[in-house]
């Protein structure tokens, strides 16, 4: 099992948070990680900036194009990594040019091998269907890493069992159809993750045998709560966490507080506690 | 991938299912014209579109350069560029597919005005996605956007210019996928589109390969096309492919020079072609300009309808195994391209067609007897820039064009 | 006369022997097609002008209706409209009569730019006349005149418009009328150009008829044009005229008001055949809005292609004898008709053929089942006008166009 | 004889004049045509002004364009020749709409009525060739009045002589191509005249029957002498008077001296005493 897996097993309900590194300096990606740490984030995504991020709503694209121009390279990349000693495993969340451009060719290998020896447990990557993985795959499959897909709304019948039977580490399923980031309401996001889990059976933990972490628009310890109570394994977070470190005076406590009230969401919803603050309904648009 | 190693599907997941099913609505409408389809697309491009296109004989570009220059004139579709061809197929296509909504991405408005242009005619909501640079640059595109029902979506992001305009298309794409479809502007983005939109442009080569045989009763020795996306491109070689006799030139833009700024991440030049490397960009494995790193440049070129930091896999392709030779011009050949065709034929080309023209003039020599330039589309809508950028050079072929002295 | 009652020479004593000249010229190159004249210009026609234009059934505006509507596509001859017709014919005509240089006259620019454009073409010297206010109102026509290499000459005279650049481009004439053609931009002037002017135009209604024939079956129960000089009115009317079941409607500007004002010479419309009298201007005896002594009034119409205060002689006896009804609509009606046809068929067209899809608008209940309607040209010329008129008015069919908002 | 031939033969050799009729005012113009008649002119042209001025060059257009800014219409012109009492006939030159449209329906003969009844004793229309001239000299010829005819330089072969045939009064000879008025250079015009009157025999004054004037170009006592020297019956002159009227600060006396000095030139031409101030070539173009 890879460390992964191990660590969402092992702290089950599992938080996942992202951070763009380098936004606003690799440093403060540092401080900021590592307050993830402490808070509880039990599974930490990194992402290393590329120009062109089609997946990421606005809160990401922001963080991206500050990251960029605060020169981050994938080299400066994984010297943060490398410096890094967190708890929780840590994952590269980026685009696949970046991968491909990483060494002397385009090729896969030279980033799968620097990644593996950065220490990095795995790697998303947002504009690579299954259809296109093999190679990066091997790769990932030479250095013990683990490349999580993704499972979108409107990924369905043979392709979903597909890529629920190549899934290693865990799979992320999308909430609902669109970029990262919160919308208007997020609750309208969570009532998206509740239907979208209704296709797993999802009746035990890591039911279908890898877990299933559910992200896009989860931002409060009370989604998490009511994801978690509908059988995830996980939930992940990005634009909520962005925003702290875009916009807070105190990043490094705030994210600490945020992965805190994130994962005490997660726990109550484990066990089934999510009475406290009930969403029943989307709340209305904000205009 | 599709083309050797160029091309693939590099989307995000939650568009894959519509990238297939546009695979099997490809396969089906267009390869195997079910219900006809083929046929309407056909039958409209003639009514509405104004095809065929003439291949003219152009005299005084002949004499000049000692050897016969027919133009394949797609300034004279519909809108004033080949860009229609692809427009009206993808909504037609989306119409057949039972989508219920168009978007699309422009960069100069050329695509953008072309699929405004099919989606009145085929009544179908649409909504185009454009740069806030881009929008005040080419406001006579957006009204006519406007005039023909069609939103225009400003992005802001980045430098605000095509490459943004693309991705938030992308991102609007992958929440409205059920019902939308996106209609792509050239032979880029994942696979069906390069052959998608190639097949539709493929009206252009299909044409002009029987005109040329007709008048000049052989096949030409060389055809040339400017290359931003590569649509009129692709659009005008793939008839030709098969004519090993025939050499096929696509001409980038040279911008202001061949070299690149790595440090800032600008190429002063879209000659993705002649000078790029491989990456994955906008759903496809293809040649791109590109930091090591792998981080997309910033293009550039006098004509915005070819400041694109790709290129269409297919022609990655094949220029890779040499059936199709790469070149470029520089902007102020170009330039003096646009002002040779208007002053010597009475046609005032695209600046991107006048990319060709320049080649024609520098390297006339290497095309045999028989050459054949494909016009892709009229120019008064580079008026202004054309007027801007020749008062601060000295071209040898532009007039003096003040008349309001007084 | 030449037309019934109306058309003649009346012309300065020093063009006669040019008009007479002219006059052989066309019997024998046009009627008699010496020298293969007719084939020649044909083929241009076709090469360099894009000919045939499609005619396409309006499937919205059918539907709209409850009728078949045809659309006579002349925005998709090369250069925008069907001026290049009578423009490319007229400058091979002067080269075959060995003329040296050519000269036009030009309002809103769409004669001039055409005229540059088949000078350029033939390879012949041009000078444009053009009004001084109508400079600076079109100027992106007289960039492009300049790019094709034609001098544009400013008319300071009078209001500086087209009839003062009518005017001027005589004077130029009668000093230089051994060496020079005066290419007359429509069905206007003394004989014989108001019948060269109709035959090289007269294209568009012989490709129509033969085209709805081919399409609906039978001959159409009327045809619509717009009318200013009329040139794309006889153009499109003369192969019906002997048609008796055939209706034709030449639809002018009706401007502001079809009342005018004697006292300052001025009429807010340029509805000549619907409220003019007869009289002699620019060479020909016809219909004029002119004052009760025999002033030219100022002429208005939101379109500058229909802003003239007389009408080809040939025109003013078919509405005489009845053949022709004279119609027309306000510049509202005219607006609406833009924005409507961008709107619901993807086509903008040109102000000038507005007035013909607004008169269908308004009276399509008497245009009988199937219709066939000249779109003369396109409107991208127009957007800013049309923008300018439209923010004043409150118009059922424009659009809301503000995207620059923030 | 009409009374235009008989003025000419009477004051052989003629001097013409034109003026615009309103220019600036019609009292104005009453005024400059007696300070005419008194410098010696012996046939003296009103210009009915027009809206289309086709054959004038920008002087005469300025000076049509100040009548009709005046407010002159064909009652008020009419009215003006009412009351001049000239001892040199009196025609009116105008464009062929202008005759047309006086009176109730377009109608060449109202204008001609009108034109008789006050005195006018021909008509010049510059718009109006022989071909179809019928209508209006069949009214001329009813009310005695001459229609002048104009024989332009490319006028020729039958065409010319069907002209000489028709002519009444006198022949308009144009002494070049273009439109009324001085070039840069009023010598040339002056060879151009010379030249033209090559073609007709002027060994004897009015040698082909009809008196010829030339017009066009005419400014000066001098070249009125070169032209009646070389054997024309008259000189028309008008742009070089409308100078007089635009700019000069006591138009009524200058008319008269200009006129003066036109008709000794034109007397001094006819006795062949053009010695004085020789015409030898053209002089440089002015830029």
């Amino acid at each position: 099992m890879s460390d992964i897996e191990a660590a969402i097993r092992e702290h089950h309900p599992a938080l996942i948070t992202y951070l763009t590194a380098g936004d606003p300096s690799l440093e403060d990606t540092k401080a900021y990680v590592e307050a993830l740490d402490r808070g509880g984030a039990d599974l930490i995504e990194l992402g290393l900036p590329f120009s062109e991020p089609i997946a990421e709503g606005p809160t990401i694209q922001a963080a991206i194009n500050r990251a960029l121009d605060a020169g981050t390279t994938p080299a400066g990349f994984f010297e943060l990594v490398d410096d890094l000693e967190t708890e929780a495993p840590l994952l590269v969340m980026t685009y696949y040019n970046m991968i491909l451009q990483y060494g002397d060719e385009p090729d896969v290998r030279p980033f799968v091998e620097r990644a593996a020896e950065a220490g990095l447990s795995g790697i998303i990557v947002p504009d690579l269907p299954a259809e296109e993985s093999d190679p990066l795959r091997a790769a990932c499959d030479d250095h013990g890493l683990d490349l999580v897909f993704i499972v979108a709304p409107t990924t369905e019948g043979e392709r979903l069992e597909r890529i629920m039977s190549q899934a290693s580490g865990f799979v992320y399923v999308q909430a609902r159809l669109g970029t990262t980031g919160a919308r208007a309401d997020v609750s309208n996001a969570t009532h998206d993750s509740l239907t979208r889990l209704e296709e797993y059976d999802v009746s035990e933990p890591c039911s279908d045998g890898v877990p299933k972490a559910v992200g896009f628009g989860v931002s409060e310890g009370d989604h998490a709560a009511e994801i978690i109570e509908a059988g995830a394994d996980g939930v992940i977070v990005g634009s909520a966490l962005i925003d702290i470190v875009a916009e807070s005076d105190d990043p490094v406590a705030d994210l600490e507080a945020k992965a805190e009230e994130l994962k005490r969401g997660a726990i109550r919803g484990a066990d089934g506690g999510t009475d406290a603050d009930p969403i029943d309904a989307p709340e209305p648009e904000q205009p | 991938a599709t083309f050797g190693e160029y091309g693939g599907q590099y989307v995000p997941e939650a568009l894959m299912p519509a990238v297939q099913e546009l695979e099997d609505a490809y396969e089906r409408y267009v390869l195997e014209n079910e219900d006809g389809f083929m046929d309407e697309f056909r039958e409209r491009m003639r009514d509405f579109g104004g095809r065929p296109t003439p291949l003219q004989r152009a005299e005084r570009l002949s004499e000049r350069y000692d050897r016969e220059i027919y133009l394949k004139r797609e300034d004279l579709v519909h809108g004033g560029a080949h860009k229609l061809n692809n427009a009206l197929g993808q909504v037609l296509l989306a119409k057949y597919m039972g989508k219920e909504r168009i978007i699309a991405e422009t960069g100069a408005g050329q695509h953008g005005t072309a699929t405004a242009m099919a989606a009145a005619h085929l009544d179908m909501p649409c909504e185009i996605y454009m740069g806030r640079t881009d929008i005040n640059r080419q406001r006579p595109n957006v009204y006519r956007m406007r005039m023909n029902g069609t939103e225009v979506n400003p992005v802001t992001a980045g430098s605000g210019t095509l490459k943004e305009a693309i991705n938030e298309t992308m991102r609007d794409w992958a929440t409205t996928v059920e019902t939308t479809h996106y209609v792509i502007g050239s032979v880029v983005g994942p696979h069906p589109f390069p052959k998608l939109v190639r097949d539709f442009q493929a009206v252009i080569g299909q044409e002009a390969r029987e005109q040329i045989r007709e008048r000049a009763g052989r096949l030409p020795d060389s055809v040339v096309a400017c290359a931003g996306g590569g649509s009129n491109t692709m659009g005008t070689f793939h008839a030709f492919v098969p004519d090993d006799e025939v050499d096929l030139y696509a001409v980038e833009a040279g911008g202001s020079s061949l070299e690149i700024d790595e440090e800032n991440a600008l190429a002063p030049n879209s000659a993705t072609l002649s000078t790029g490397t491989d990456g994955v960009l906008h759903g496809a494995m293809t040649k791109l300009l590109q930091s090591e790193d792998g981080q997309i440049m910033e293009s550039h070129s006098v004509s915005a309808g070819l400041d694109y930091a790709g290129v269409g896999p297919e022609l990655s392709h094949l220029v890779d195994i040499g059936r199709v030779t790469p070149a470029s011009v520089d902007d102020e050949a170009a330039l003096n391209g646009f002002h040779r065709l208007s002053n010597l034929e009475g046609i005032i080309p695209a600046l991107e067609s006048s990319h060709a023209l320049g080649y024609l003039e520098e390297q006339h020599e290497e095309l045999g007897d028989l050459v054949v330039v494909n016009v892709s589309g009229r120019g008064d809508k580079d008026l202004e820039t054309v007027l801007e950028e020749t008062e601060n050079r000295d071209l040898e072929a532009a007039p003096d064009v003040e008349v309001f002295g007084q």
